[in-house]
């Protein structure tokens, strides 16, 4: 009965949205705002990922909500995991060496991966939220490899905060400084194509890289506890 | 002159910075909410007279519209803004005792941040952008409900995020048909393009949107959540859900339907969704035992009102229909204040163990029963000139229907009366009133009440302050094409 | 064939979009619930991008500085759908972890079975 | 070319027909994974690889961990 009804109704549904798609053609250039950013975007922001360009100067408040919704995500799981009786220390089987040594060489390689990757933002794909990703995984890996070993959860809050508060000082030095705008590009663009480019693009991007990395380690941590 | 991005930015900052303030002193991080939205409240105050002349645009980064990401801090914007400030901060003091149990500081980060993103949908002009705020103000209330952690918490926090969580992927849909066919993702723009595409190719993102928005603001069929979801959780975070969350819902309705969309044909139908909402809303809080729910239930009743107003569609209606958003706001967190320290002191959520509080606590039962006379409409509180002027706009359309549709709304008044008196009988008149000692509640709760109960009364006397601001909101509301102008230059 | 060249990146998108519907919908399983949350969030996510291509297009990055301009795809939704994607992930991980604590508390995930209050 | 993204498209749909079908949620997890790793492929033919690393990087591997962290601490047979 219940299949039934869901079915009638994504029909339903699916029947709106497909006369609706019949509008939007497949693969045609046909993109207002998008065209202004190809063109436009080199000069006014300097970076020369658009993407990057899009996602941290032009749409950068929908970024700044959006390091805050995962902040929001962070902050809420603890708030529902937080157990009221004490935690109890369990005796955890430790993991044989091999595999811990591996952890341990990996995982400074994996975090120089990410800052390569948060870094070069502006430049080649990838940025903030795909090396703050990847650092993250070096944590797991971690967690999984070598059982025991705990970032301190003081230090993922303080780094949480820091960067979150990098990112909102550098809008309002753009309030302050570079005219009456948030998030104003207020530092000099640089050469296209050069790693000290981009104004606060960079800047940024760094922040966004250390605040999603530490959050999504955060998470992994409180759901690994006593499980 | 005050920037109104700082609204948004300087909560989102404090809030970033409460784990930083938790290593200096555990007592600072209560105080944080109180502060930026004493903040907020202000800068909200300093920007009504300005925005009453005409909205003021920030554009975010520099770039105009609709390149950029604009705010559009115009009479409605900074109205909502002032009310979620002021409710707000009402309430973040009256957490400051009530709020003991589990992981605090989680607390009030997470209540700063709804209060955050709520003002970032009413402020913003960018529909991308609202839907990122709508997120904030949704996952934080996901967390805030499942606060206490005990069954009946966790299980309306499931729920309740499983609904919202497919009425923003159908927002989301919404969105990316709007920008396929637009190519751009400012609502002025999109506005102003709107007749230029075929009128089914509008219609699908229209439903999507407002099937994903009215999950939020609890209209008819899409508020299965809502009892549940307000009576378990914390009694203040019931009072923010009710008070502020819904209403930001409705707004990004109303904002949804008047200013993008522009469409007169659907107002009839939402006339008769708010109708329906209305009813249901009533007679099912009039058959509940539970405080809390009989509350929530009558949370539906009131949206439905407050839908059926705006839907009328002409100036009176949306004034009144502000007007009464405003009433239900102050009101219903008044209730929910009221109510959360009576279950504290009894213990139960049933009403009918609420015997003899008129007696145990008087004062908290008097604010009971001003918000509760309020609610229903009586003079010389702030409901009685919002109905008012909502029937008296529904009169003035001349239509047999409508007054037909008036004798509903009346109907639901008396529902609604007659279960509020019910609950105060049971406070005053009930039970052994001879061995009770008082134990009123302490005073952080009493002060965000007798505000409360100042402002219901004042306003209910004297409403004449509220028009000025209520006038240019609904203007701003009805003249699209004024909006478009002021955006877009 | 041309309809199939045309299309097969909404067909896949909407495809996905449902299934991740109907398992919302339909299954019991919170986890399964979830699962189909993470499903549906990967289809908009197809669908966004794909609204922004244009064919034969290159990737809207000035990797050289001699580049076509005119054929470059919009970057617009894939600053969106970066947006998105974190997104979903904020939702699923506090959705996991009421998962958690609802198996916690009842010792089941079958939401047919949690009826302390009605649905 | 396109002979490559209809085989893609195909194979992603069934993964996600199998995460529904699955009574084991660790494989229904696993296909799920599938599927945001195709997706991810499919982004990058978009010319999108900004969105397909993150998608890699975020949808692929940190959600899967955390849905099987999750089902650890959980019921792994669904009933």
């Amino acid at each position: 009965m219940r299949k039934i009804v869901s079915l009638i109704l994504l029909a339903i549904v699916a029947l709106g949205i497909a006369l609706c798609v019949m509008n939007i053609p497949f693969g045609a250039p046909k993109t207002k705002v998008g065209n202004h950013y190809i063109n436009k975007g080199r000069e006014e922001t300097g970076a020369a990922n658009i993407v990057t360009s899009v996602v941290l100067n032009y749409r950068g408040f929908d970024t700044l909500g959006e390091v805050t919704v995962l902040f929001i995500a962070a902050v809420g799981l603890s708030a529902v995991l937080a157990t009221r009786k004490k935690k109890v220390e369990k005796e955890i089987e430790p993991s044989s060496m091999i595999l811990n040594t591996g952890c341990r060489f990996l995982f400074p390689l994996i975090l120089f991966f990410g800052a390569y990757i948060f870094v070069h933002g502006h430049l080649t794909p990838g940025g903030g939220f795909q090396g703050g990703a990847i650092i993250a995984s070096a944590f797991l890996l971690t967690y999984l490899g070598c059982r025991g070993r705990r970032v301190s959860e003081r230090r993922i809050k303080v780094t949480e905060s820091l960067s979150g508060l990098v990112f909102i000082v550098v809008g309002l030095l753009g309030l302050a400084v570079g005219g009456q705008y948030f998030l104003n590009n207020f530092l000099p663009k640089g050469i296209l194509l050069s790693l000290f480019s981009a104004g606060i693009i960079p800047i940024i991007y760094i922040a966004i890289g250390f605040k999603v990395g530490s959050e999504i380690a955060g998470i992994i941590d409180k759901l690994m506890e006593e499980s | 002159m005050v920037n109104p991005v700082l609204l948004i930015v300087v909560p989102l900052g404090l809030s970033f910075a409460v784990p930083l303030f938790g290593l200096i002193s555990k007592r600072i991080e209560k105080y944080v909410p109180i502060t930026a939205l004493i903040f907020n409240l202000f800068v909200s105050a300093l920007l009504i007279p300005k925005v009453i002349q005409g909205p003021i645009i920030v554009f975010i980064g520099g770039f105009r519209p609709p390149f950029g990401i604009n705010l559009v801090a115009g009479p409605v914007g900074i109205l909502f803004s002032a009310l979620i400030a002021l409710v707000g901060l009402l309430v973040s003091i009256y957490a400051l005792d009530y709020i003991r149990e589990g992981a605090t500081q989680l607390y009030h980060m997470l209540y700063l941040l709804l209060l955050t993103g709520a003002t970032g949908v009413v402020l913003t002009g960018d529909i991308f952008n609202l839907f990122v705020f709508f997120e904030i103000l949704c996952i934080s209330s996901y967390a805030l409900v499942a606060y206490l952690g005990n069954r009946a918490g966790i299980e309306s926090a499931v729920k309740y995020l499983i609904q919202g969580a497919i009425g923003s992927s159908l927002m989301l849909i919404g969105i990316g048909l709007l920008y396929g066919l637009f190519g751009t993702l400012n609502m002025a723009d999109i506005a102003r393009n709107i007749d230029s595409v075929s009128s089914i190719s509008i219609f699908v993102p229209l439903v999507l949107l407002i099937t994903g928005l009215g999950v939020e603001a609890a209209i008819f069929p899409l508020n299965a959540w809502l009892p549940d979801a307000h009576s378990s959780a914390p009694s203040s975070v019931s009072a923010i859900l009710s008070g502020i969350a819904i209403k930001v819902g409705l707004y990004a309705v109303v904002r949804v339907i008047f200013t993008i969309f522009g469409v007169s044909s659907i107002l009839q139908f939402l006339v008769f969704l708010g109708l329906v909402t209305l009813l249901i809303g009533e007679v099912s809080a009039f058959s509940q035992n539970n405080i809390k729910r009989l509350l929530a239930y009558s949370s539906i009743g009131q949206i439905g009102l407050i839908v059926f107003a705006l839907g009328m569609g002409i100036s009176h209606g949306v004034v009144g229909g502000l007007f009464q958003l405003i009433s239900h706001a102050l009101s219903k967190a008044l209730l929910f204040l009221a109510v959360g320290y009576m279950i504290y002191r009894s213990g139960s959520m049933d009403i009918s163990k609420l015997e003899g509080m008129g007696k145990r606590m008087p004062l908290t039962s008097l604010a009971f029963t001003i918000g509760a006379f309020s609610l229903v409409g009586l003079p010389p509180f702030i409901g009685f000139p919002s109905k008012f002027l909502i029937i008296r706009a529904a009169l003035s359309k001349h239509e047999l229907l409508y007054t037909v549709l008036v004798a509903f709304v009346l109907l639901g008044t008396v529902i609604e009366g007659a279960y509020f008196f019910r609950v105060v009988q049971v406070l005053y008149f009930k039970g052994n009133p001879t061995d009770l000692q008082r134990e009123e509640a302490p005073v952080q709760a009493l002060i965000p009440i007798f505000i409360l109960i100042v402002l219901i009364v004042m306003v209910g006397v004297y409403p004449k302050p509220m028009t000025a601001i209520l006038n240019s909101a609904s203007s701003e509301l009805l003249n699209r094409i004024e909006y478009i102008r002021s955006v877009l230059g | 064939m041309s309809f199939i060249s045309n299309y097969i990146y909404y067909i896949g998108a909407f495809g996905l979009i449902f299934i991740g519907l109907y398992i919302v919908l339909v299954k019991r399983n919170l986890i399964k619930v979830i699962i189909g949350l993470s499903i549906l969030d990967t289809g908009i996510n197809l669908f966004l991008i794909s609204i922004g291509y244009i064919r034969r297009g290159t990737a809207p990055i000035f990797s050289k500085i001699n580049i076509e301009i005119a054929r470059m795809v919009d970057p617009v939704p894939q600053a969106l759908v970066l947006t998105a994607i974190v997104i979903g992930v904020a939702v699923l991980a506090l959705a996991l972890s009421l998962a958690i604590r609802l198996y916690q508390h009842y010792g089941t995930l079958n939401l047919r079975k949690i009826k302390d209050q009605r649905w | 070319m396109i002979f490559i993204v209809i085989i893609f498209v195909v194979m992603m749909l069934a993964a996600a027909i199998a995460a529904s079908i699955f009574k084991d949620l660790m494989s229904a997890v696993i296909a799920s994974c599938l599927v945001s790793l195709i997706a991810s492929i499919l982004f990058y033919f978009l010319q999108a690889p900004d969105v397909a690393m993150a998608e890699a990087a975020i949808g692929a591997a940190l959600v899967t961990a955390i849905f099987i962290i999750a089902i650890r601490r959980t019921k792994r047979h669904e009933e």
